[in-house]
């Protein structure tokens, strides 16, 4: 699971030699820097995902041959003269560095290949994958974060209220459901009894209400926790009782300094939770039969197909990239100060 | 001003009331029901097995029989006990969860420690191994080995492990850099005090409190990870038991056997409210 | 102040999510012009006829060359009449006159022949397995030219990866890149892997379908077809796992077609193994199987117990004479112990120092795989036989067929991939054994009665031919049947006249109507 | 504009925390609370402001002009805050948002703000202008300094015109050149016909305040009177007590009085300038920067034993970094450090200014210390000698440092630190963080052990008077921290 050690920086009160007062808005000089620096961790780690997966790859038991023979003529009719032709064709009796190097080869002319199974090029099947693995991401995340964020927010404002023991007992409960478990009986409750929204599938726009709801209930017992406990710690922070004493009245306050503070922290929390959920929603696309990455991973790895088994797990190695760097970026924009602790993952 | 100061004024620190026994006086209520839940979980885990050994007995002719005399918890699709495949899951998923749990804990903390205290290459080599791993989709790193482990206990554990042990190694690398940094062992070094002291006294008091919420929930996840692994397909072989396949497998019959599916979900969602609960008030989220 | 402001922010937040929620419900009343929505298990991952898995011959998109009815009888295709010349060497299909592909082209000999020289190409197919020295056309029938005769070719020429595509389907090397066929609906869109539209072809010879528009959505999971069709998101959904359609028969709301197919679960048996090679522990295994009770419990359907390999579906093969499999343990128990094998301290038998431990293959595809392989697993340790069950991909048959390390293997196996069974049968028991079929074990009788009904020469025999092949392979057992196969399928109410094909060929869409 | 406070109780579960009589502030004549930390002065503070923490009851009534309020109800004075009456905070740095631009977290304190954003953003930019602050008004507060922090939030706290102003605490950390500025900053205040109410242990800030000053102990105002006469002959003998703690007026036995140089009960002649002991720390051409701050270049320092040097200078100036430099805990930029063998086995020792932060947090005293005992395999009773000697019952030490208060737990350290019979101690603020009279008892007990074993102190303070009685020796460090300070000589003419 995570935790966020992350605290507002309590500043000493002698801060020693700072430059003080440097108009120019901090943001601007780190942007570059943590560009530079994400720039070249997505380099690194283009080249180390691809051969640790690879390497891996290729130690599975089973003869890949006959596993994509098994993919493309279907799962009672692969004989092992199918697969023989299989082997010739691709060229899978080659030694297995010499397959890296030529779909190193390939990414360098950033072509993926095509996939072994299906023929078809990796890059659009992985773009359909990846594209609804995001939507149906980003749709779970609103969800969660506007559920989230509202309860931990009324929860704190009267800690120990009935709302804040309401939340605490709504982040027990969720936490503790299996995903698959909950799919199904929103799929009963909203598909099969009142019959208000498709039961699985992809294609049109209703069909994501279901799965995203599935995915939200949990993150949102997540967000809940996080918000009601930074905003019950910044409540009691010395400069929000400074703005109360200035006479601003209880609503500016909380628009102006509350949230934006809350800000900080939820935006590293928020980054961390894209990834686990596209990771973690194979239980939930192959229960609602949504074509997501993760679901492509599961079938990659059962028939052995390895350009798509690489460029699923460089897309996704990039996407921790391009999270993290979002993540910077966004606290930087927000949060001035030079140095963060580090929010550990 | 601050609310602190004004308390501190008020309440020299009371040294705790010497009525109930020190581990018992600061634990919350929650807690000690959660800790009651888990001891009757763990209690279940042990004779269960014991009391009903044939998990793998089967008698087809008895198929999904309701609940009754013989069997509290009826028979399952093949005529097998429910209540003993359920006793043997619970056991085996606590004990695969546990030691996974252990060997990603031991493995991550030992690096951490090692990386901040002796920086240089090896705090480089250990942390662009932890970035590796961040980088490489858990989910990858799972279904690679568990495609490997193709039913084999040990190896799934092992995959398990491999996917968790970098939040204990960037947790305890984090702190662990903070407190060696810090004043206290800065003093502890005047004082030509031994790293065994600075172990003793500094890292593992401050560390420990932290290893073992990360556990609590490591444990969870892990049971929720096997279970998941159970309903995509590539989980244990049969016939062994598990939580996470026998809800995949009681799956169909929710509507004819509600009782087959209702067991393993109720032990799942007790122990990992068990857990949760067991997290102390103020440890992070 | 402040707090019944945040208040306010708080259900505004709620309201707007519940709105989120109706808003999309939506009227879902069906107009009359909605597509029909079937939903299967089978993913399109490729458009090649060979490994398209017949999806372009169910939905009729393409036409092969000789069609069959659901009794398996052929009948005219694209072909009108097809005849073979005396030595059998050489066979004339001859067209069906005005046949158009959907891009309007007409349907030439010419198009016709380069499509099965394609099909005859490809690895895998039973096309490939024919003797063929060339396929030409001429004038208005295409000319087939065998090396050696080869009665069935007419049968393979149903099968659906002979099906005739238009020459604009094929890319630049040969390969498909799209589906251009003849049949009574044409492709409007594919989305691989999952979700294919096709609509009625307007220039169609025949009678127009009813039903103009047809959507297909591949779904991995059973139960979720299942809450597909309870919650009416599909008019006809295939591969209903037992108990769910146990469940929806209860229920009463929707139609249930169903049709016993000519396809049989068998334990495929290493004979060549030095344990299971003894006959009498191939029988001994074979008793040891409660067939019934697997059936009714596990299947939910007592008759689908197997008594011999070829179910009743297979009429021409099916032998009612044939003495039944039977389930009887202790004569299973003399059995082995006639073998030398006696039960050691663990129960596990034990025969000079070699504990009787297998292994037995099979794979999670078809979900009642590895539930019925939990059951035998559970019968033979009453025998003190130890089988360890290996869950995997079910390339792992055919891969332990070639390099020998097979033991046991859980599969379903289809004889009416051609509608005449001889085919795969010829290739299932061939002298050497096959992948899906016997393994380290022939029988010269068995292999001379196959090969005179491949030759089709005394046609009066060929009766007597398939009752010594039946009998062989019940006495033998080179392969234990255990189950037979009912393929069902659930139908949305608002939909009438769905027959189930038995030879799993074509869907018949065409001859569905919506109900008045 | 009037304000007065009558018969205020302050208490908890019981237990009386702040009591007064009647309690009148008139425009243009600063109050000043002096007293201990624990003495109830704060408490006083946010009874009047109705800040209270939620679980103290408080009763009595507030006079506001004609308006009469009743303390127990904190809500009823929401309305006056910013208008009538506004607080300055104790940690300015913490009573600044960090996310947010001064110029923004001033204007907002602005009556116009909500309806006129743009105006109230004019008045700050002119208010924090007229402050010396005009470079600063978009910089965040993280790059401010303590001094600069304080002026941001006097503008925070007085842009909303209310005429009663409440300092508490406000010179806490604050070096003197900053007090000094902060002294001006609430005369400017009373000249411009406000009421004040300041709350200090800083006794130099309340005679800079002068008006009236009330001292505070147990709950209770022990004396009352003009700053000039209470500060200077008071009549209450804690009082007396509180002003000869002040370190200007120590008369101790382990002092060396330079001007006398009296021959002490040892005998050995003290206080010359050169002492003539072995030389124990050397550092030579020493440089060292912080970022791109650079703190000092070419500096040599000597410390010979028994001599006590104090490095002064104003906060952030790096005195505690030359410090830990001369310690070898951190290599300089430039120059080296040598030292004599005299310091080997733990005979060099350091004192932190947050005793807390030098023990292990989770671990009882007892532990860490018999650590130190056994490691040296020293007696057990050198242990309970020192606990007597500096006054500390025994079982304070199965307590956990954050279980003890600062004075007890700094005068554990130096127990700590004296197991070893050090030949030099380098001390960073020790006292900083105490009352008067608690510095007085921690400074003793240090100086007692320092005299008895005569050992090398160098001791790192901000505070002259501090510097002036413990050493003979100062070395003053660096210019005024940084350049922020320069304009503020223009503006206070």
């Amino acid at each position: 699971m995570v935790s966020l050690t992350t605290k507002p920086m309590t500043q000493a009160t002698t801060q020693p030699g700072s430059s003080a007062g440097r108009t120019l808005h901090p943001a601007l000089g780190t942007t570059a820097r943590v560009l530079g620096r994400r720039a070249f961790q997505a380099a690194g780690v283009v080249v180390l995902v691809s051969t640790a997966c690879f390497a891996m790859v290729q130690s599975l038991p089973g003869d890949i041959a006959f596993r994509i023979a098994a993919g493309r003529y279907g799962y009672d009719q692969v004989t092992a003269a199918s697969a023989d032709s299989v082997r010739a064709e691709l060229g899978l009796d080659q030694p297995a560095w010499l397959q890296f190097l030529d779909w190193l080869g390939g990414l360098v002319s950033l072509n993926l290949g095509n996939s072994l199974v299906t023929g078809a090029s990796v890059a659009g099947e992985l773009g359909l994958n990846l594209a609804s693995s995001l939507q149906l991401a980003a749709v779970a995340l609103i969800l969660a974060l506007m559920v989230g964020t509202t309860a931990g927010a009324l929860a704190a404002a009267r800690p120990g209220g009935i709302l804040d023991r309401l939340t605490t007992v709504w982040v027990s409960v969720t936490r503790a459901l299996p995903p698959f478990l909950l799919g199904l009986v929103l799929i009963l409750l909203f598909a099969v009894h009142l019959g208000v929204l498709p039961a699985a599938g992809h294609g049109e726009a209703k069909n994501i209400v279901l799965p995203a709801a599935t995915l939200a209930v949990g993150l949102s017992g997540l967000f809940a926790r996080v918000t009601r406990d930074t905003m019950a710690q910044i409540r009691q922070s010395d400069y929000v009782r400074f703005a109360d004493t200035k006479g601003l009245g209880s609503w500016l306050v909380f628009v102006r300094h509350v949230i934006r503070n809350t800000g900080v922290t939820l935006i590293a929390y928020v980054g961390v939770q894209v990834l686990v959920l596209i990771e973690g929603v194979v239980v939930v696309e192959s229960l609602f039969a949504w074509p997501g990455l993760g679901h492509a991973l599961v079938h990659a790895i059962f028939w052995r197909d390895i350009p798509m088994i690489q460029a699923a797990a460089l897309a996704l190695a990039l996407l921790v990239v391009a999270m993290n760097t979002l993540v910077d970026l966004a606290t930087a924009a927000v949060d001035p100060r030079p140095r963060h602790k580090e929010a550990v993952l | 001003m601050t609310n602190a100061v004004a308390m501190q004024e008020l309440l020299p620190a009371s040294a705790g009331d010497s009525k109930r026994p020190k581990w018992l006086a600061n634990r919350s209520a929650t807690q000690l029901v959660s800790a009651g839940l888990l001891a009757v979980l763990v209690i279940f885990a042990v004779a269960g097995p014991l009391i009903w050994p044939g998990h793998a007995v089967q008698d087809l002719s008895r198929f999904l029989e309701a609940p009754g005399a013989g069997e509290p918890l009826g028979r399952d699709h093949l005529g097998r006990s429910v209540i003993a495949r359920l006793a043997h899951a619970t056991q085996l998923s606590l004990v695969m969860s546990v030691l996974c749990v252990s060997a990603a804990l031991l493995f991550g903390s030992l690096a951490g420690i090692a990386a901040a205290w002796r920086g240089g290459w090896i705090d480089s080599v250990l942390h662009g191994l932890s970035e590796v791993f961040i980088a490489l989709p858990a989910l990858l790193v799972v279904l690679v080995v568990s495609a490997i482990a193709n039913g084999d206990l040990w190896t799934l554990c092992l995959g398990l492990a491999l996917a968790q042990w970098v939040e204990y190694f960037r947790m305890v690398r984090a702190r662990s850099g903070l407190v060696l940094a810090g004043p206290a062992v800065e003093a502890a070094g005047l004082f030509q005090l031994g790293p065994v002291h600075v172990i003793r006294r500094h890292l593992l008091p401050e560390l420990r409190p932290l290893l073992t919420t990360m556990a609590t929930f490591g444990v969870g996840s892990s049971i929720l990870a096997l279970s998941t692994l159970g309903f995509v397909g590539i989980g244990v072989r049969p016939p062994t038991p598990e939580l996470g396949l026998m809800i995949t497998e009681a799956f169909p019959f929710y509507h004819e056997a509600p009782w087959m599916a209702l067991a393993p979900v109720l032990v799942l969602t007790t122990i990992l409210i068990g857990l949760l609960g067991l997290r102390s008030k103020e440890s992070p989220a | 102040m402040g707090w019944q402001k945040m208040r306010v922010a708080g259900a505004s937040a709620i309201a707007l999510l519940m709105m989120t929620g109706c808003a999309a419900a939506g009227n879902d009343s069906p107009a009359a012009e909605q597509p029909l929505r079937v939903v299967g298990q089978f993913e399109l991952h490729s458009l090649d006829p060979s490994t398209a898995g017949g999806f372009f011959t169910r939905l009729q998109v393409a036409e092969t060359l000789v069609d069959a009815d659901v009794k398996g009888v052929l009948q005219p295709g694209l072909a009108e009449k097809w005849d073979v010349s005396a030595d059998g060497l050489s066979w004339g299909f001859t067209l069906r006159s005005g046949a158009l592909f959907h891009d309007g082209t007409a349907v030439t000999a010419e198009a016709a022949a380069a499509s099965l020289n394609i099909a005859q190409g490809k690895a895998g197919t039973p096309l490939a397995t024919v003797p063929v020295k060339g396929i030409s056309a001429v004038g208005d029938s295409v000319r087939v030219d065998l090396t050696e005769p080869y009665a069935p070719l007419p049968a393979v020429m149903a099968h659906t990866s002979t099906q005739i595509l238009a020459p604009s389907s094929y890319g630049t090397d040969r390969s498909i890149t799209k589906i251009v066929g003849s049949g009574p609906y044409r492709v409007k869109h594919i989305e691989q892997p999952a979700h294919i539209d096709v609509a009625a072809f307007e220039q169609w010879q025949g009678k127009k379908p009813a039903i103009s528009e047809v959507t297909y959505q591949a779904v991995g999971r059973s139960e979720s077809r299942a809450l597909m069709a309870e919650s009416a998101q599909s008019d006809v959904t295939f591969g209903m796992d037992p108990t769910s359609l146990q469940r929806i028969k209860q229920a009463g709301k929707l139609d249930i077609a169903a049709v016993t197919l000519p396809r049989s679960i068998l334990l495929k048996v290493n004979a060549g193994h030095e344990m299971l090679g003894d006959v009498k522990v191939r029988r001994a295994l074979s008793l040891a199987l409660d067939r019934e009770a697997m059936a009714t419990a596990l299947l939910r359907d007592r008759e689908m117990a197997a008594t011999q390999l070829f179910p009743p579906s297979l009429p021409e093969w099916h032998q009612d004479s044939a003495t039944p499999l039977t389930h009887n343990p202790s004569e299973a128990r003399k059995l082995l112990a006639e073998a030398g094998w006696a039960p050691g301290s663990d129960g596990i038998l034990e025969r000079n120092g070699k504990k009787f431990s297998v292994t037995l293959r099979t794979f999670p595809d078809r979900p009642e795989l590895p539930i019925l392989a939990t059951a035998i697993q559970a019968k033979l340790k009453e025998l003190g036989i130890a089988l360890d069950v290996k869950v995997g991909n079910s390339s792992e048959i055919p891969a332990g067929h070639k390099d020998g390390s097979l033991e046991l293997a859980l599969f379903s196996r289809n004889y009416a991939l051609v509608p005449d069974a001889l085919v795969t049968l010829a290739e299932d028991f061939a002298p050497a054994g096959s992948d899906f079929g016997a393994m380290g074990w022939n029988d010269p009788a068995l292999t001379e009665a196959l090969n005179a009904l491949a030759s089709g020469k005394d046609v009066d025999k060929s009766a007597e031919n398939r009752r010594k092949v039946n009998e062989i392979l019940q006495t033998q057992l080179p392969v234990i049947p255990v189950a037979w196969y009912r393929q069902s399928a659930v139908v949305s109410p608002r939909v009438e006249g769905l027959v189930l094909d038995p030879l799993e060929r074509s869907w018949r869409l065409s001859d569905l109507t919506w109900k008045k | 504009m009037s304000l007065r406070l009558n018969d205020l109780v302050v208490s908890h579960a019981g237990k009386v925390l702040v009591e007064t009589g009647q309690l009148d502030f008139e425009p243009g004549k600063p109050v000043t609370i002096v007293g201990e930390s624990g003495s109830g002065k704060s408490l006083l503070a946010h009874a009047i402001m109705g800040t209270l923490p939620h679980n103290l009851k408080a009763q009595g009534s507030l006079a506001v002009d004609d308006q009469v309020y009743d303390v127990s109800d904190q809500a009823n004075r929401r309305r006056l805050w910013g208008r009538t009456m506004s607080l300055l905070p104790q940690e300015p740095v913490l009573a600044l948002d960090p996310t947010m631009r001064t110029r923004e977290q001033v204007a907002e304190g602005a009556p116009t703000f909500r309806t006129d954003k743009q105006g109230a953003r004019r008045a700050a930019d002119a208010l924090l202008a007229s402050l010396g602050l005009k470079h600063a008004s978009a910089a965040f507060p993280h790059t401010l300094s303590g001094g600069m922090a304080q002026r941001v939030a006097f503008a925070a706290a007085t842009i909303g015109g209310a005429p009663v102003l409440i300092a508490d605490e406000p010179s806490k950390g604050l070096d003197q050149r900053a007090r000094a500025e902060l002294a001006e900053l609430l005369r400017s205040h009373i000249k411009s016909g406000g009421i004040l109410l300041t709350i200090t242990h800083d006794l130099d800030l309340a005679r800079e305040l002068g008006g009236e000053v009330l001292v505070m102990k147990d709950a209770h105002v022990v004396e009352k009177g003009a700053a000039g006469e209470v500060l200077a002959n008071p009549v209450h003998p804690y009082t007396r007590r509180l002003l000869a703690a002040e370190p200007s007026r120590w008369r101790h036995q382990w002092m060396r009085d330079l001007s006398e140089g009296t021959e002490r009960a040892d005998g050995r002649h003290g206080g010359s300038i050169e002492s003539s002991g072995t030389l124990l720390v050397s550092g030579t051409g020493l440089g060292k920067s912080f970022g791109d701050q650079e703190l000092f270049t070419d500096l040599s320092i000597e410390v010979r034993a028994g001599e006590r040097v104090a490095l002064s200078g104003p906060s952030g100036s790096g005195k505690t970094t030359l410090g830990n430099v001369l310690l070898r805990l951190l290599p300089p930029d430039t120059g080296t450090v040598q030292h004599s063998e005299l310091l080997q086995r733990g005979r060099l020792q350091k004192l932190y200014q947050d005793p807390a932060l030098a023990f292990p947090g989770r671990v009882p005293l007892a532990d860490s210390l018999g650590d130190v005992v056994r490691r040296h395999g020293l007696d057990h009773a050198r242990l309970e000698e020192l606990m007597g000697s500096l006054r500390l019952a025994p079982e304070l030490l199965h307590r956990r440092p954050g279980q003890i208060s600062g004075g007890e737990l700094q005068r554990i350290a130096i127990i700590r630190s004296m197991l070893l019979e050090p030949v030099l101690v380098f001390a960073d603020e020790p006292t900083s963080r105490l009352d008067l009279i608690t510095q007085e008892e921690t400074m003793m007990c240090l100086m007692e052990q320092v005299d008895k074993l005569d050992c090398a102190l160098v001791l790192v303070t901000h505070d002259d008077a501090l510097a002036a009685a413990v050493t003979t020796r100062s070395i003053a460090l660096g210019a005024p921290s940084a350049v922020i300070e320069p304009e503020l000589e223009l503006a206070a003419q």
